[in-house]
């Protein structure tokens, strides 16, 4: 999937095609563009409102859900610009560069892709399932409660979901990567080893890369870190590596083998 | 109670013929736009987006004698029409930059400003030396006025006498144009221009970031690793075009202005306060475009009323009364 | 990638039974929420909105001893995020303050700063002098850093000797508080504010605006009549933390924080880089409840984390790496 | 008029109910009160949209159309926050200041109304004329074209409307003035003299003025200035007084006699 990514980045201006809500603090973004954007699963968009002005200056770093004609982005409202961002009506115009960053590494025919999101950052993985289309993969997929599983119904559909929760309000209660174990044994035993594409918040994902790192598993995650530009000239968006010094999240992630990064270091 | 009369115009001419060209200390740049330190990389990541060549200029990211890593994480946050940045001046070393970036750049044919910062007068001296020698390069920035150090940052830009001393040795160490980037925390910033002037800066830069500090009222931590960070963007700008003012008055050399451009119109202020030239930084962030767009405003505005955009330099129209 | 633990917090307690006082050099104000010299009148234009005694105090309008008309027009222009302002301190002058505004804000019951300018170190004296007879007053500040005035403004804050000169006299003249507003364009806040602790003042304000220039493009004629003006507002509020942060640090005095408060969380970033209360400024401009809400906003903060406001003063959570 | 001055001033916030555009630039904003805003011709409301955030900063001094169930105000788009107002859609919250500054003064029965309305300014003009009802005022209204003319109908409906523009596009080609003079000539013979009541740019109010001056006509002019609070704390919007020094327009106007200005001052 990677060649995808010598895509021109373009500052797309679009505009919002629809809205829809998921509960209180979800929304997906769907925008309307006439030239088709090429992006692969992964990679993500630098957004902002064409007419927020000079506060919130800074474009937000979104994952892509889809590209084309009807490029969409899920949000979770954390701040001014993802509140703006939920309160845009159709028609608004969005500024996207996009499409930005390294996609996810494609999985090798002979290993069974497990995808592993937590919260919103089941966006990237949600396009990835719908790549791997026929070859339907197992998605765990946690969160604090069940609020906070939006597009779960979307995974389903795509695979095979197992579903945690800290609260148990809605499959296992816990961390994903309780489940994350269980279904590494199961797949221990299969042909096909696993590959693990993860996506959520830090904790979660040093978690689960140092579970896939005992287990001697492929792990990839999806980086989020603040960031500037997207596009490699601020350095705002350093993560440690764990080979020393560091690496920047826009231009040499966000998707990257989980190894490279020193977890301890994401604090 | 505003019916203030127009600025001065001519007749309309074609876009195409308008004369952008600007003198800035012994060089001609095409025109008055250029991009600023730390914002636009080494001016490679721009291939996808348009020509950099079609620029005035453009600044490199800070170089140092060796290659620095920077800071830790959280290295920037936004704050109200501004954001707060301590990237504590990664980059790759000039040697890096001679060999793998200059070349590349020569190619394109653009002017390249090499920004550089040591933390004491005689690295300043030694990277001056070093890029001296190199072909494709239209100015050395000094930049003696970076925040997010521990050392050898703001000292030398807020005080005279090290601002001089490190003027002094680089203007030893090359013939090329040496143009001295200002801080806007020193408390005499005119004394500070003047004490460059006289040691042989051919140009200043007005202005690098102000430390700020924002702090995560959740986790009662600054939002910054740094603790303090620069503020860049629109907030700056008013206080920016205020000490261009002040330095174009107090030096006869020409001043570039920085500071919160993002349109044409902030350009033209700061033109107008005195600026020759003027360099767009975080507004790159945003709009990979914004330099090109501010540029061609710029032309469209020359041409709308006849002008010369060297004609809008220090013409502020104001008479203290 | 920050998953911060949160700042430290008790079990909630009641609105009501939250501890809002805060101690100012001498003085105990019943919460730290005050308004801002300037931007309040004399305190006496919110009948309409709210009880201004439930606020922890108002900084009246700069008080000079002769009444003066201030600047032409224009005096404000908007800035991204912020205000440009060259009132040049028109006033009703401090004798008219004492006779017709002092005894109904006595009536009021509300904490009263008195706010004085004066061009000359006798001026602020006699000020202080006068004032200093008035029943009602719980402190008076000295504003030696207006960036407004031809004469006499900032010249005082920005050089510590002097900003001391002005201090002793004064201290002379009064056993009321003083506090002494800050410029945060002295070349060394830090000197400054020491100097005026070590001539007896009991609390520093910071800040006061930063000058700026704003250029109409369409006329060329600067957009204040003055042409520079003092910046306030949001866009500030990073550098004057920053700089309640450095000088909490350097004197033993407290600090009140000023610069772009507008809602609680910024109250709280200000009290937790080192102020013990802040003053509420231009956001009184946009909403004339402004700073009771911050201050209800801080009673909410304080019970649900069961804290003391003055838990709050200097807790930033930082150890330099 | 003048008592319901001391309705209580409150930042009042409202939902806009609709927005009607008036050619290009104009546009009319109706608010949805719960409670009726009480305002008296002549007064204006701080305008700012509630989710503008930090930037623009300061509300926009606007005079009000009406006020009621469903106050409204007349817009001209000359900036970033006049542009933020043309683009609101209906449900938008708005936070209005209000009732603000001095309304126009009555009309004694023994004069004859005579409205100068320039361009954006007719707005409290025609709120004034609505309030003068069964009196029909007679109005004179001056803008650059055709196009500057919003309300013209509403003025008509509400008296005899004569219209100048300067270049003929509409009415009589040339300033307000030149009609003003006709009509002042023709009431010179009236029973009832008139009282001039002027709001536009601020070399047609001082045109206005010089010659109700010379005439001998009474007259009120309603300020604009920039203002930042509107409530008499900032002291950002003096205007030169005839007899020296400033009076704030926002506390002692907007509307005020003409003779106590100094229009030379109004560069
Ligand atoms: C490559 C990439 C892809 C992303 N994809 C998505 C996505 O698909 N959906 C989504 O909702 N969010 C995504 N994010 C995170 C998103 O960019 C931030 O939540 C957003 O920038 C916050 O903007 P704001 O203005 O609402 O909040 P701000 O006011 O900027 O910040 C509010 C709070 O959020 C924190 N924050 C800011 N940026 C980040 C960040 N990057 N990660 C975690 N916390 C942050 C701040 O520290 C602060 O505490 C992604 C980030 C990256 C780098
Ligand atoms: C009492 C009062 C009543 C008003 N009533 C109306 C009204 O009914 N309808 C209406 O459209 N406008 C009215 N105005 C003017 C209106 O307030 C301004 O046009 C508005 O503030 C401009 O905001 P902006 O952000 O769009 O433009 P800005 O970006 O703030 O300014 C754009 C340009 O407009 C100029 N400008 C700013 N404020 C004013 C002003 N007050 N008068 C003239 N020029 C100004 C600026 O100098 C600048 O050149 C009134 C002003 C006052 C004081
Ligand atoms: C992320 C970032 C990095 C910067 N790095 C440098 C640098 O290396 N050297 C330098 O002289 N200035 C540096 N600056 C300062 C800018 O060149 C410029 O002076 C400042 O940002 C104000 O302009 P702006 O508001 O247009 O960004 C940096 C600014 C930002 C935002
Ligand atoms: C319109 C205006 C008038 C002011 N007048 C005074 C003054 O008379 N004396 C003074 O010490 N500060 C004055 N100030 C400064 C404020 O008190 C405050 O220090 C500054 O505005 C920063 O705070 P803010 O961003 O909350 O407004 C004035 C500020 C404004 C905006
Ligand atoms: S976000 Fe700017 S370099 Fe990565
Ligand atoms: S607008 Fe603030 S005093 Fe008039």
């Amino acid at each position: 999937m990677a060649d995808a990514a010598h895509s021109k980045r373009t500052l797309h201006r679009l505009a919002l095609h629809r809205r829809d809500s998921i509960g209180a603090a979800y929304h997906v973004l769907t925008f309307h563009a006439e030239q088709p954007l090429a992006v692969e699963a992964g990679q993500f968009a630098m957004v902002r409102g064409a007419a927020w002005g000079d506060a919130p200056l800074l474009p937000r770093p979104m994952s892509l859900l889809t590209g084309g004609h009807r490029p969409s982005i899920l949000i979770k409202v954390v701040g001014e610009g993802t509140r703006r961002m939920a309160h845009a009506s159709g028609g608004e115009p969005f500024d996207l560069l996009a499409p930005l960053g390294i996609p996810w590494s494609a999985c090798p025919t002979d290993r069974t892709p497990l995808l592993v999101a937590g919260g919103v950052g089941v966006a990237p993985l949600v396009f990835l399932a719908r790549k791997l289309g026929e070859r339907k993969a197992l998605s765990i997929y946690g969160g604090r409660t069940a609020d906070d599983l939006p597009m779960h119904e979307e995974l389903a559909a795509l695979g095979e979901l197992r579903v945690a929760t800290e609260d148990g309000s809605r499959g296992t209660r816990g961390r994903v990567t309780v489940a994350l174990e269980v279904a590494l044994d199961e797949l221990a035993r299969a042909a096909t080893p696993p590959k693990v594409y993860c996506c959520g918040p830090d904790r979660m994902m040093a978690a689960v890369a140092a579970l896939c790192a005992t287990r001697g598993v492929d792990c990839e995650v999806s980086l989020e870190t603040p960031m500037a530009c997207g596009y490699g000239v601020c350095l705002g968006c350093p993560v440690k590596k764990s080979a020393g010094g560091y690496l920047y999240a826009c231009t040499e992630g966000p998707c990257i083998a989980a190894e490279r990064i020193d977890w301890q270091a994401t604090r | 109670m505003n019916t203030a009369s127009p600025a001065p115009s001519r007749a309309p001419i074609a876009r195409e013929a308008v004369d952008l060209t600007v003198p800035i200390g012994g060089v001609t740049l095409k025109n008055p736009i250029l991009t600023a330190s730390g914002t636009f990389g080494y001016g490679l990541e721009y291939d996808d987006f348009y020509d950099v060549a079609e620029l005035g200029g453009i600044c490199s990211k800070g170089l140092s004698l060796e290659p620095r890593h920077g800071n830790a994480p959280e290295r920037i946050a936004e704050t109200a029409a501004g954001m707060l940045n301590a990237i504590g001046l990664a980059n790759v070393g000039v040697e890096a930059f001679c060999k793998d970036k200059l070349p590349t750049l020569r190619k394109r044919g653009v002017a390249v400003v090499a920004n550089v910062f040591a933390t004491t007068v005689a690295d300043f001296e030694r990277l001056t030396r070093r890029l001296d020698g190199e072909e494709g390069i239209t100015a050395i920035e000094l930049n003696v006025s970076c925040p997010n150090v521990d050392k050898g940052g703001m000292e030398f830009g807020c005080d005279p006498a090290a601002a001089a001393r490190v003027t002094e040795a680089c203007r030893a160490a090359t013939r090329l144009p040496l143009w001295v980037k200002m801080s806007p925390e020193a408390g005499e910033p005119k004394k500070v221009g003047l004490a460059c002037q006289e040691a042989g800066a051919d140009a200043l830069t007005a202005i690098n970031t102000i430390r700020g500090l924002s702090i995560d009222v959740h986790t009662w931590k600054p939002r910054l690793a740094n603790a303090t960070g620069g503020l860049s963007g629109p907030a700056l700008k008013p206080i920016a075009i205020r000490l261009v003012w002040e330095l174009s008055r107090a030096v006869t050399i020409p001043i570039i202005g920085i500071g919160g451009i993002a349109r044409t119109e902030d350009a033209i202020e700061f033109m107008l306060a005195g600026a020759s030239a003027v360099q767009v930084g975080t507004a790159n962030f945003a709009d990979p475009m914004a330099a090109k767009k501010v540029l061609e405003g710029l032309r469209d505005y020359c041409a709308a009323r006849g002008l010369a955009a060297r004609e809008l330099i220090g013409k502020l129209d104001y008479v203290k009364r």
